[in-house]
């Protein structure tokens, strides 16, 4: 059992029987094996994760990833959409720390400002107006559990097999690409003290008409949203003026 | 393996998990808002990946998508939140299958399945009894003279 | 009510000068007053030290007390009009024939419910002989309801303690015009 | 049907009656104040508050010629034509003076007098009166008197002479007298002739002012306090309607109710005042099971019979042998049923102080259970001999309420009515085994010879008001409630058939029998005894004519009766209710 | 190496902590003071020394609450969603401490307070995080996870109170924002760093503070404090007259204290920022130069009377913020709205573009003028704040009725006009 193929395809395996068990289908059985499940397989892939050089290094990093996975295994399982919603901000959290951590400071808060303080809320308003109650019948059952968990494992498993492939299988390891950067290096760049700076000379130099565009993006997201969202409201105010005219 | 190495590998390995859960939670789910958090959450993925690459090669280049990614992230919010309002103006529910409607003309319609109620563990509301009908008393006599 | 009912009386806001839409003069003007107010002579009384300042004893609202008449008798003629007045039920009298000549009827027992009462003064208002009247003690309180529950030796013995302080209307009318006219 | 006009509205009167202005204005809907007159007295016109404007209209040329004085209302007579105007400034000015006059003497002590809230002095002088008072007058307390059953405050009085008036034409006893001439003019009794008879009571309703007081009620309670619902005294077989007044489920005082069938306007003292048994201490209060130990002597129990009625706490309790336990009225129809379907030969005394619909639903019951049960009419308290007044008001002998209904019940049930001397006979024989007594007598009614004889019987449930030899040795002692805490009918001596509704409710503990019966013949929700009459009226053909309610005077079942008997009598004896 | 930053880090965390409870509290008693004295009252002053008869003004008050709090019975109402409701206060009151990692409260101790050995050579500065270059990202992000606490928190309460109170301020709170945001950028584009001992450092060396130089933005980031931080007159939160005690109405014992210490530590990061951004940190003219080169080279007693300096500041705007509750009253929901998008972020727009202007051609303009380059820009900066508030004030946003009666009132009707 040393071939990390065999590992990884039986942890793919495990994970969607698991996540299949744990996704809602209508019924509460089964779902505390589905969860036993899912553990052992994220447990068995850690397992197969190349050492970090470095137990601070090593354990951060667990603990960040295992928050992120497990969060966002939670967000599809829970039946209540508030909840979904609310393991997605940690979720968020945990993304946020890995940026971090992957020494994109500004990614990282600029996740937390945007998605968690803005996005996530809204859609929190949005769902506690639409659905004070909690969950909802529509939110107790899935589409093709199966098959989605399946596949969706399945993709995961041939992804990091690739990945595992590639990084661990000695004849590629002559084809690598890029040999890996020196610290040195990286403190000269990514990883500059002025961070910000940095980043801004390149976004607003290198990449200034994508930015651009970007901004045209927005406004024309803004300007769609606000056209959707008055079109109910036109047609109501609409019907209100001609009854208030035949009046 | 050097660390940079095992670092952008296992960085690729959760971002590959995130977006696999995305994309079943995008498949799976019916309610509107969770299925587009399970989008939200394979860009997550797809962001760690590039923030992953950025450092491995030592270059802005995959930060600056991320940015990116972020910016279309807000507009997808934005007017996916204003459908979702519009959907659920019009249905009353967030359920995805109430626009089944809209399918394609061969596609067979689509029926939901019976699901058990499910049986409620908390204790039910207090309720107050139902009220009885009020008696019909005679009015009561107001004046005390006696009949002189 | 309908909004367009004759009795509703529509009142417009005053429009708002540039000074008011500005916001600034109202601004200053709030904080002026807080400020003035931040440093003026605090009005507390520190309770059970400092005793509250009571400026006109006869129309404060506190503790009844059933007054005597010369005789030391209770004056009260047990007429029911307190009772009958008291809009919180706190009076609860007992009637009898009075034991002495020259009365017709007396209240056999007087009880107040101290903690019922709501201290309004209709009792004193209804009271045709000015039998019960609130005193201007303030600061009643007893470690059981029972104890709250004032009988007549109880609201006899609150003349007793009050009468120099406080006389009674009876009193006052004489002292103020030899026997004025009676209400 | 003439045709008055008061107050410049026309209205017709009812004709064939002799109505005075006064009745003919109240009819109309305009009230005439008035002292001294009353309906069922003879026209004096002394009061002069009644002065109004009177006169005539033509007939032929519409004329109308008014009298230049002003005349009594009471002592005109409403014919046809009859103009009588009341809210001239004339009459109101006469009024103000009137009352001026009446209060110049009367003392103002309104706070101590047991008639303020219902005194037409009081009335009138807000509503006719001067705002203010021009003699010169302190205010001062009444002179008392004691002239017999009540109270005179000699100077309350405004000598409307209704007192006098009464003493002598309905009580015939002429106790009352108008003393002393001018301002010392006082009613007043002769020496050693006090006022003393079985309907004195009255004339402290008939006094307007506070003059007349009435020694039970005196400082009791004050009047605005009081709520009044309608009743029927069970003193005796006349059955005289009531009003009962109360505060806070207390009766203060009964007074008349005008019916004309039954009672007029009066009342005799014996029923005014025969109200204190409702809130004795001495009622038993819960219902008991009795366990009866062997070597009972029921004698030397007769001391502990106040325990059974105080509030003695709940559970097991031994009282010498014998053991009783408080039961829960929750599970006590059940049992109650129960035992009764258990026990063979089942027997019932029914006393008259049963409504009609408990004497029903009892006998439903226990017919419902034991087709041959036998059923028989308590013993009927009789008490000297009826005592007549001169206008017709009638004491009777016969102090039970309701025997009339009772026995009408029995015998639809049982075909004729067995004595209660044939029933005690049976229970001595041991013919009955079970024995349910319906008593609600207001004193002894059964001695201790005769409770003997019930010793046999197996099951024993007595219903009563007060603990009696029977009741020691009884296996269910239940408490009933009395005539006031009850909805139900009764039936009088001459067949008039009365319904009034619950006035007070029953001491903690009580139910009433009617609930109870309800609940034990299976019947869903609150006992309706509207429902129980209907149900009656349409099953026995005595009771036929209460089918379709019962009018606020009562109804007569005598013509039932006779048809039932298939006789026909003299049809203007009968009369219509 | 890594002993000693790890023992400066946990002690300044410690401090922090410390400090900013204590604080928390006082200002409770601090609040309660001020409201007596606005209302002619004396305020607390019972409780001192514990079994004694001691008053000392009432300070015991702080610590006889909090007991209270602590031992109170906690009330958890039924059919709550029990994990949200936990998780609500928790949210808020992490995310309010989380704050102070990068907000330095003081500017910097001399090296010497390491025994040599060590290696500590260079200057501890006073902040629990330094050199995190996002800094007021930072903030900006912590403080939107607070928004979390109040929504989650009023939903969970299964109380329509709360529920109304906390989506009224989910919605405040993220409209605030905005303006708040523009605010700091202003401030960020002047002195080109998003490091807050950066901004106070370039302040110090210019002398002109920023609430000079940009008072629009001043006035939009002090307004924007306050509906952030839930003060009046944008205490709709909790509006007492319609929504009881707003989304923590439910709430009792400890996880209201967490509430309300949070509702304290976001006024005392509002005065922080207010006082960093705008009122030039721990400078005052005259007091505080360090010495060295570059100015950063400081003795003790200029280190000290720097931390008294930015604290006094932080002191006066929290007796602002409490004077104020007591001077205005609540604005309407709609006004709140109104302001916060129809003056407050075309202001802070304005206050952005005029900055932006300013950095690139200021110093051209200035030279032509003859004028020292700050004064101009100070000028500029007032006639700018002038002429907006002449704009706002003409176009007057907040007047607009949205209240429903206006459709009650049919046209024929009479309306009575009131003099005032």
């Amino acid at each position: 059992m040393h071939d990390p193929h065999i590992i990884l395809i039986l942890t793919t395996l495990l994970g969607a029987v698991g996540l299949w068990l744990m996704l809602p289908r209508g019924t509460h059985r089964g779902r505390s094996v589905g969860i036993i499940l899912t553990a052992v397989a994220l447990g068995a892939g850690a397992s197969q994760l190349p050492y970090l050089g470095d137990w601070l290094t090593e354990s951060i990093f667990g603990v960040l990833a295992a928050v992120t996975v497990v969060s966002a295994a939670a967000t599809i399982a829970f039946r209540n959409p508030v909840y979904c919603a609310i393991w997605f901000g940690l979720t968020l959290l945990g993304t946020a720390g890995l940026f971090l951590f992957a020494g994109a400071q500004f990614l990282a808060v600029a996740t937390i400002v945007v998605y968690a303080g803005a996005i996530l809320v809204t859609f929190l308003f949005v769902l506690m107006l639409a659905q004070p109650e909690g969950k909802a019948a529509y939110d107790r059952v899935s589409w093709e559990a199966l098959l989605s968990a399946v596949l969706g494992m399945v993709f995961v498993g041939v992804l990091s097999m690739a990945i595992v492939g590639v990084f661990t299988a000695p004849r590629e390891a002559k084809e690598r690409p890029v040999a890996p950067p020196a610290a040195k290096e990286l403190a000269e760049n990514v990883l500059v003290p002025q961070h910000v700076a940095a980043l801004g000379t390149e976004l607003f130099g290198k990449h200034l008409i994508a930015v651009e565009v970007a901004g045209a993006l927005l406004l024309a997201a803004l300007v769609g949203a606000a056209v959707i969202v008055a079109q109910g409201k036109m047609e109501e105010k609409n019907e209100r003026n001609a009854q208030q005219k035949r009046d | 393996m050097s660390p940079e190495i095992a670092l952008l590998n296992n960085y690729l390995i959760v971002g590959a998990i995130l977006f696999g859960l995305g994309l079943i939670g995008f498949m799976s789910r019916r309610n509107m808002i969770v299925m587009f958090l399970a989008a939200e959450m394979m860009l997550q993925g797809v962001s760690l990946s590039l923030v992953a690459w950025s450092r491995f090669r030592n270059d802005f280049g995959g930060q600056m998508l991320v940015i990116f990614i972020i910016a279309v992230a807000a507009c997808e919010a934005a007017i996916a939140l204003g459908l979702v309002t519009t959907l659920f103006q019009r249905s009353g529910r967030l359920d995805i299958a109430d626009w089944h409607a809209l399918r394609e003309a061969n596609q067979p319609a689509f029926v939901d399945e019976p699901i058990s109620e499910e049986t409620s563990t908390e204790e039910p509301l207090p309720t107050l009894a139902r009220a009885g009908v009020a008696p019909q008393v005679p009015p009561v006599k107001t004046d005390y003279r006696p009949n002189v | 009510m309908n909004a367009n009912d004759k009795r509703i009386r529509w009142v417009k806001e005053p429009a708002l000068g540039m000074a008011g839409k500005s916001y600034l003069l109202l601004f200053v003007q709030g904080l002026a007053t807080t400020l003035k107010h931040l440093v003026s002579r605090k009005k507390t009384v520190q309770s059970p030290e400092e005793r509250h300042e009571i400026p006109d004893p006869i129309i404060y609202r506190g503790v009844h007390r059933l007054n005597r008449d010369e005789q030391g008798r209770v004056k009260c003629v047990a007429c029911f009009l307190c009772a009958t007045a008291c809009p919180a039920h706190c009076i609860d009298i007992v009637a009898a024939e009075s034991p002495w000549p020259d009365r017709e009827k007396y209240p056999q027992s007087f009880t107040i419910d101290e903690l019922r009462c709501i201290y309004c003064g209709l009792c004193e208002e209804a009271c045709p002989v000015d039998a019960i009247e609130l005193t201007s003690l303030y600061d009643l309180s007893g470690k059981s309801r029972e104890e709250m529950i004032f009988d007549k030796q109880k609201l006899l013995s609150i003349y007793d303690q009050t009468k120099d302080a406080e006389p009674t209307r009876t009193e006052r009318l004489k002292g103020e015009g030899g026997g004025g006219k009676a209400e | 049907m003439p045709t008055i006009i008061i107050d410049n509205r026309e209205f017709e009167i009812p004709g064939g009656v002799k109505l005075n202005c006064i009745q003919a204005a109240k009819l109309a809907g305009v009230e005439i104040p008035h002292y001294c007159w009353h309906p069922g007295l003879s026209v004096v016109g002394s009061c002069r508050m009644c002065l109004v404007e009177v006169g005539s209209k033509d007939a032929k040329t519409g004329k109308i010629a008014m009298q230049p004085k002003l005349v009594p209302a009471c002592n005109q007579t409403a014919v046809e034509g009859t103009v009588i105007v009341t809210n001239s400034e004339k009459v109101a000015r006469t009024r103000a003076m009137v009352e001026e006059d009446l209060l110049l003497r009367h003392p103002i002590d309104c706070p101590i007098c047991d008639k303020a809230g219902e005194c037409s002095l009081q009335d009138y002088h807000f509503a006719h009166g001067q705002d203010q008072r021009r003699a010169d007058l302190q205010p001062f307390t009444s002179r008392r008197r004691d002239i017999g059953d009540v109270s005179l405050f000699v100077d309350r009085c405004i000598l409307c002479s209704r007192c006098v008036r009464f003493a002598k034409e309905i009580s015939g006893t002429s106790e009352l007298m108008v003393a002393g001439r001018g301002t010392h003019e006082e009613i007043d009794v002769v020496e050693n002739h006090p006022l003393h008879n079985n309907l004195s009571g009255n004339v402290v309703d008939l006094c307007p002012v506070g003059a007349l007081a009435d020694k039970d009620f005196l400082y009791r309670q004050r009047v605005w306090f009081l709520r009044r619902h309608k009743g029927i005294c069970t003193g005796c077989a006349t059955g005289c309607s009531i009003w009962i007044e109360e505060n806070q489920d207390r009766i203060h005082r009964l007074k008349p109710r005008e019916n004309p069938h039954v009672n007029q306007w009066w009342m005799c003292n014996e029923g005014r005042y025969g109200y204190p048994h409702v809130h004795s201490d001495k009622r038993i209060v819960h219902p008991i099971r009795h366990q009866r130990a062997e070597g009972f002597n029921p004698s030397a129990e007769c001391e502990t019979n106040a325990a059974f009625s105080g509030n003695s706490s709940r559970g097991d309790k031994p009282l010498g042998s014998l053991s009783h336990e408080i039961l829960d009225w929750t599970d006590l129809p059940t049992e109650l049923n129960q035992v009764l379907r258990s026990s063979k030969h089942l027997g019932a005394i029914l006393s008259p102080f049963l409504a009609v619909e408990e004497a029903y639903l009892l006998c439903k019951m226990l017919r419902g259970i034991d087709k041959n049960a036998m059923l028989a009419l308590g013993p009927i308290p009789v008490v000297g001999e009826d005592e007549h007044f001169p206008k017709g008001f009638t004491v009777r002998a016969e102090k039970c309420p309701n025997r009339r209904g009772v026995e009408n019940v029995l015998t639809h049930f049982t075909g004729k009515i067995v004595p209660y001397g044939n029933f005690l006979k049976s229970v001595e024989k041991g013919e009955i085994r079970g024995v349910w007594v319906a008593g609600g007598y207001k004193n002894d009614w059964i001695d201790e010879p005769t409770a003997k004889t019930f010793e046999s019987v197996e099951l024993l449930i007595v219903q009563d008001l007060f603990p009696s030899p029977l009741s020691e040795r009884a296996s269910f002692l239940l408490p009933v409630a009395a005539f006031v805490e009850i909805d139900g009918s009764y039936v009088n001596h001459a067949d008039r058939l009365q319904t009034v509704p619950q006035a007070i409710r029953p001491p903690l503990g009580v139910r009433s029998a009617g609930s109870l019966l309800w609940e034990m013949s299976g019947r869903k929700g609150l006992y309706d005894a509207q429902a129980v009459l209907r149900e009656a009226a349409h099953e026995i053909l005595y009771f036929s004519a209460a089918a379709g309610g019962v009018p606020e005077a009562g109804i007569d079942l005598k013509s039932n009766l006779l048809a039932g008997m298939g006789k026909i009598e003299d049809s203007s004896k009968i009369q219509q209710a | 190496m890594l002993l000693p930053l790890t023992l400066e880090a946990l002690l300044k965390i410690a401090l922090l902590i410390a400090g900013l409870m204590t604080a928390a509290a006082y200002f409770v008693l601090l609040e309660r003071w001020i409201a007596a004295w606005v209302q002619d009252r004396l305020g607390p002053n019972r409780v001192g020394v514990p079994l004694t008869k001691i008053r000392l003004f009432g300070l015991g008050q702080p610590i006889a609450d909090g007991v209270k709090f602590l031992f109170k019975a906690e009330f958890t109402p039924g059919h709550v969603d029990k994990f949200i409701y936990f998780l609500a206060p928790m949210s808020i009151f992490a995310a309010a401490i989380l704050v102070f990692a990068v907000i330095p409260f003081g500017s910097a101790l001399p090296p010497n307070i390491f025994p040599a050995s060590w290696g500590v050579g260079e200057p501890i500065q006073l902040v629990a995080a330094p050199g995190i270059d996002v800094g007021m990202i930072y903030v900006f992000a912590v403080g939107s996870i607070a928004v979390y606490g109040v929504v989650l928190g009023g939903w969970a309460s299964n109380n329509k109170y709360s529920f109304l109170g906390g989506l009224r301020s989910g919605a405040q709170l993220i409209s605030y924002e905005l303006p708040l945001g523009l605010g700091i950028l202003g401030v960020v584009l002047a002195s080109g760093s998003l490091r807050l001992e950066t901004i106070i450092s370039q302040q110090a060396q210019s002398g002109a503070w920023n609430c000079f130089l940009q008072p629009l933005g001043f006035l939009v980031f002090a307004v924007a404090s306050f509906a952030e931080a839930g003060r009046l007159p944008f205490d709709l939160p909790e509006a007492e007259q319609e929504l009881v005690g707003g989304y923590h109405t439910e709430y009792s014992g400890i996880k209201l204290m967490m509430y309300l210490v949070a509702e304290f530590l976001h006024m005392i990061t509002a005065s922080f920022l207010i006082a960093i951004l705008f009122l030039g940190g721990w400078h005052f003219w005259g007091l505080t130069d360090g010495g060295g080169p570059d100015g950063n080279t400081v003795t003790w007693v200029v280190a000290v009377l720097r931390i008294i300096v930015l604290l006094a500041k932080v002191m006066a705007m929290i007796l602002f913020f409490m004077v104020v509750r007591w001077s205005w009253p609540r604005f309407r929901y709609d006004q709140l709205m109104d302001i916060g998008w129809k003056v407050m972020i075309p202001w802070g727009l304005a206050n952005l573009i005029a900055v932006a202007v300013w950095v690139e051609y200021g110093d051209r303009i200035a030279h032509s003028l003859g004028l020292p380059p700050l004064l101009c820009m100070g000028l500029c900066g007032f006639v700018i704040l002038l002429l907006g508030w002449y704009v706002a004030t003409k176009a007057d946003p907040t007047l607009n009725d949205n209240r429903p009666r206006r459709r009650l009132i049919s046209p024929d009707r009479h309306v009575e006009k009131i003099e005032v």
